[in-house]
């Protein structure tokens, strides 16, 4: 039986301590050293892109990036818990779960450079592209769930939200709709902290774990910097809404240690004594310790891992730069799935139009943009 | 694989297992409220994958019986009463169908939709653009809509504007009863998105059906042929304006009546051979005249045609109130006489 | 110390006995013969009260009634618990609740005639007019009690609404709002089993009164067919609520026991048996019991409020009958406090085509009316 | 009476404790962002019940940095970081005006005004006629709108023409630093609920201030006077109309620019007067066309000026497609070209 009271539950130590637990650890069994170094390996890398990503836009390439320092554990977990028919329905900061779906990093950055409103084919991966709308996600994948159950298979729908969704009536009425149909679909919240400015405090008196039950949805809360904690969890979530158990919430603890997004200025209202303090629960750190304890790390595999995590900066680089521009005329594409009388007529007026122009209006245009 | 688990709404109520009603197969006379309910049926029975999502249509019927029976021929996995929560009713339908469904949304009433409105103008109305087509959302969400009928606040709204200023979905409005069975299955067989407006005063009005799917959702029709000015309505104001036009040829004053059926996109092409040939354009509509869809007509058509008007085109609408009291409703909605006074201004008799 | 649990608590039972329980008694320990015999009286009037607008309606006075029956102890019982300054957010049931507060019977009907989309100035009785749109008010409430709060006063604001609306977005978002600034509401929920035609099980698969401690809001799951037990939960919630300890939830297990509205048909969707079962638990029954057993209850007092009810419904009727219908140009006034140009154009054309029409059109119109 | 519970708003970040700005007393070269931020501190200290409310408008000062200072100035019990919830931030402004205060809301994008848009429509907007008068909603909506920032999905949008279809509203878009200043001090200190939209690429755009309430916020004003053409324009689109008319001058064309400031209603006295005597009409937005608030002046001018119209009046807008990704948006909004093609399409040039 599972223990679903609201304490925290850590399986790995910030000392990089294995700490068992009965009713946790029969879902992490495999978790060996080899399936542990896999995960770290992840880590690294994912964390290595989401750097690199930063860089890119201070470089300019990006509009914009959100990273996901510091939830590398959550994220890495959980995407790595599911099954290729689970389906995923993220917010906007889970690059990480994206990489795990094998989401080609240049699709993953294609969003944040601009050239298009999402960055790839939710149905070759089984992942909704960036929902920015806070908490709409949750809905879809409660809905999802719901066709899945009608369909009698057993895939799971499984969406990722912040601490601060938690507050938008989607999330609540997601959970309203998932209990009342008993909807295969499990809610992982990344309490990493922080809404941008406001603390969950602002959000919650209590922890966010407790809001789940009383919707009628049992909950787990967990150490998110502990990737073990945040797998096993997972798994006992996704069973149980496999085997008719319905849905679960899982709150896991983590923490933002980066900015907002890159447009974000954390010092105007955080104490970085806070963040000084969280970096020593650093979820790469604590598992590098396991590791070493386990014997896994060694000089080839640290310099295995940085070249993988080089390999793939170099490739998320290499891909954004040279993303080609849209077309302009490409502004009128796809917004309808048939065809649009009104719509087509703009096309073609503004198609019209840029010839008219012709190159004296390209160089009119650039000066403009200069 | 596991067994499912029975949805929460599975209703044992009495009466639920009656025969099962045979889908309609030759013309037959219905009101619209049942031309609608057995187009629902017919598309449900043609796809598999058309599921009803709403509050209070599976025992109920729905609180204008438009689904009645639904639960009982096809079951509470298709027929879904869905807790009080419209952003939800149309956050899940995204949900069913991105994973392929095609589920079709009862809103209760018009004002009731704005609850929704988020999931509607940023979720439905956006997936297929933001993926570039990757994602389709045949979603169809059917609003009764319109005054009339001597309700409480809320009740008599008519919204269509904001979803016409919507890039991305589809709005359509009936009239009538064959329109109301045609429409509703080729709004849930369209691709895109449809919001499906039904005049809930005109519910019980009735009129032949043929079970066909009929002439295309995107074509406005002349149900009344003129010559002298071109009156554009849809929905209920629809048979007030085919009443007027009758009144006004008794007065010598011979008006072409449309009725538009598609709000989004406008079938301009019959609009504007009409405009061409009448020279003068009287639109109403029971919203809002400012920002209603009349302005947004009678702006493009001016751009059109504007060397074929007499006379400057018409409004006749709802004033720019909320919807009043029900003992104010009558000042509020066009009827024959303002629609009247209208064509008289267009006509340069006023 | 109240006990927050989720107990169904009950203070009177069915066969009229009073049931002591130490933690809520000493809230109505003023509750003696004469009091109780009070609060009697208030529940026949409003039960006359409903019958009467029901037979309106039926009569085509009215365009709609929304029935009380069944739910008089759960509105008598909170709204006679209210201090004056206590601000009232309902729904469109809470025809008791206004009754108590004073407003007029012709105002509380005028909504449903059709005369005005209000029938009082909330100023003058504290209790703001019906809220259709399902559980908007109780962000409302939140609200005015954010003001309470910035203004130093200990005044509470109080928002009634149904098993239903706990579904709505808003209802959730204003329990967030309410706790994270622990503001002075009580959310009176009256658990009346039916949202229309689907019953509570649609809606929550665990009790109501389970929702709220999720969010950091200490809630009340009560007999709300037992006047009593309303009677304290809602001191106690408004005690909590002045004295600083921020919002209460009260579930109160009650039931619609006529239609939904006089629009309703409920033998669509409601077993008849389970009408029966809870005609057993009715409110004024139980009460009369035990005032009979107090004494209270003589042919006297049965005649006197008898007789109040009848001179209630008597007004009610006279003042529905009575009212004159509204100027057709009233429409265009108060939908904004300052002139508006565009508006004042639409007036005065309007009032330019009434005028050209005359007494023309005014037969024109009744014919068609007719 | 209780002692107060602490809002659980209030921060103990470090720099909160910075000197009292002095409120704008003179005339000052300010952004159009510290423009706003000197109206709403001169609002908050003219009147108590001015509260502010949304998303992390406190010790960040909100995203635009609008609302910078003011937490340290006047505390958590006036500046208030709410939960994230936009029904919520209306709902409970609803509350607070009902109790006398006059709430500012911040709707941190133009795009996540949707998930408010049922309180603002069946709420702020008809509490006055619903109550005949007896409770007002002096509540003014902040909205940061339009595009041109390079922003992500609905970061960039226009939803205003959903709120001048709204009865019981008024809109209001500013264009520059003084009437960002004035007209934030006319909304809060409006009777009626006040949607004020801040166009975001014009935030950090200088000019000079008076401290003074200024024209009256219901009034256009002629920015440019001219004799051929009248272009209609309103937030980012005043400036690039502006230099659209100078860069026509240069071609012997005179164009006269109104920036029309409300939205809801629309001035039409200073438009009527100037299509009257241009005879030509050009309207400019970033919003979709269809449904957009072009249309609706279009429609309302031809009805009153119709004689006067040399041309048929053209619109310049957005298309009628979602906000475009990034790399896309100098094709979907109107610039000067696209403005320019206008006006010569109305000079009959095209
Ligand atoms: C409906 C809506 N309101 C506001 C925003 C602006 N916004 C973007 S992210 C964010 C904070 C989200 O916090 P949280 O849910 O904790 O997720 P995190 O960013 O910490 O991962 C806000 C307010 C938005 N995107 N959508
Ligand atoms: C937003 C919204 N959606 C739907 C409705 C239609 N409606 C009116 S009452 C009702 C059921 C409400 O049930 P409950 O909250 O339990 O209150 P009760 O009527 O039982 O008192 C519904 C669905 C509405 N008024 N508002
Ligand atoms: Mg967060
Ligand atoms: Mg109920």
């Amino acid at each position: 039986m599972i223990d679903f009271s609201p304490q925290l539950v850590q399986l790995l130590s910030i000392e990089g301590e294995r700490i068992p637990r009965g009713d946790f650890d029969p879902w992490v069994e495999d978790l060996d050293g080899p399936a542990l170094l896999a995960l770290y390996r992840d880590m690294v890398v994912v964390r290595r892109i989401d750097t690199e990503a930063t860089a890119l836009q201070r470089q300019g390439e990006l509009g914009l990036w959100p990273p996901l320092l510091g939830q590398e554990a959550a994220q890495i977990g959980s995407a790595r818990a599911l099954r290729r028919d689970d389906f995923i329905f993220p917010s906007y900061r889970e690059n990480a779960v994206a990489y795990c779906r094998g989401v080609k990093l240049t699709d993953i950055v294609k969003v944040w450079r601009g050239n298009a409103q999402s960055g790839w084919d939710p149905y070759t991966v089984q992942m909704a592209t960036p929902a920015i709308i806070i908490g709409a996600q949750t809905l879809h994948a409660t809905g999802w769930a719901l066709g899945a159950q009608r369909d009698d298979v057993d895939s799971v729908a499984i969406t990722y939200f912040g601490d601060g969704a938690t507050s938008e009536g989607d999330v609540n009425e997601a959970m309203v709709f998932a209990a009342s149909f008993q909807a295969p679909v499990v809610f992982f919240c990344q309490n990493n902290q922080w809404a941008i400015s406001e603390p969950v405090g602002v959000q919650a008196h209590r922890n966010i774990a407790d809001r789940a039950p009383g919707f009628g949805i049992p909950s787990l809360r967990i150490d998110g910097n502990d990737v073990i904690a945040v797998t096993a969890a997972t798994r006992i979530a996704l069973d149980r809404a496999r085997t008719g158990g319905g849905p679960t919430f899982i709150e896991a603890v983590t923490y933002r240690m980066g900015p907002h997004t890159t447009a974000d200025d954390p010092t105007r209202y955080r104490d970085p004594a806070e963040l000084a303090e969280w970096k020593t629960r650093d979820p790469l750190l604590r598992l590098h310790r396991l590791l070493t304890s386990l014997g896994e790390i060694t000089p080839e595999v640290e310099a295995a891992t940085a070249a993988l995590a080089d390999a793939a900066a170099a490739e998320l680089r290499a891909g954004c730069i040279g993303m080609p521009d849209p077309e302009p005329l490409s502004v009128f594409d796809h917004v309808y799935a048939t065809p649009n009388a009104t719509l087509e007529r703009q096309r073609a007026d503004y198609a019209g139009y840029l010839t008219s122009f012709g190159a004296e209006h390209d160089s009119a245009e650039q000066n403009r943009k200069a | 694989m596991t067994p499912l688990m029975t949805p929460a709404t599975v209703s044992t109520v009495p009466g639920l297992n009656a025969p099962q009603p045979i889908p309609l197969s030759e013309t037959k006379t219905l009101t619209m409220g049942k031309a609608i309910n057995e187009g629902l049926r017919q598309a449900m029975l043609d796809d598999p994958r058309v599921v009803l999502l709403g509050e209070d249509i599976g025992a109920l019927g729905g609180v204008f019986r438009v689904t009645s029976d639904l639960l009982a021929q096809f079951g509470a996995r298709r027929v879904i009463d869905t807790p009080l929560a419209e952003s939800a009713i149309i956050g899940t339908a995204v949900g069913l169908a991105y994973r392929g469904y095609r589920p079709v949304c009862e809103i209760q009433f018009d004002g009731f939709i704005f609850p929704g409105f988020d999931q509607i103008v940023s979720q439905v109305a956006k997936f297929h653009y933001r993926t570039q087509g990757a994602v389709r959302m045949p979603i169809t969400i059917r609003v009764p809509f319109g005054g009339g009928i001597g309700a409480a606040e809320h009740h008599s709204e008519s919204p269509e504007a904001y979803f016409t200023h919507t890039s991305g979905l589809r709005v359509i409005a009936v009239s009538n009863a064959q329109d109301a069975y045609s429409l509703i299955r080729q709004a849930i067989a369209s691709d895109d998105p449809v919001l499906y407006f039904e005049p809930k005063r005109r519910y019980h009005v009735k009129g032949e059906v043929v079970p066909e799917l009929g002439l295309s959702m995107e074509q406005a029709v002349i149900v009344r042929p003129g010559t002298d000015v071109t009156l554009l309505a849809y929905g209920a104001l629809v048979t007030t304006a085919r009443d007027a036009a009758l009144a006004a040829f008794d007065e010598g004053i011979s008006i072409e009546v449309i009725d538009l059926r598609s709000l989004s996109p406008v079938d301009y092409a019959v609009v504007e051979a009409s405009v061409r040939k009448t020279g003068r354009l009287v639109v109403t509509h029971e919203a809002a005249q400012s920002g209603g869809l009349g302005g947004e007509i009678i702006a493009t058509v001016t751009e059109r045609c504007f060397s074929y008007l007499e006379s400057a085109p018409v409004r006749v609408t709802g004033f720019d109130v909320p919807y009043p009291p029900a003992k104010l409703e009558s000042c509020h909605l066009p009827d024959l006489d303002r629609i009247l006074d209208g064509v008289d201004r267009v006509m340069g008799r006023r």
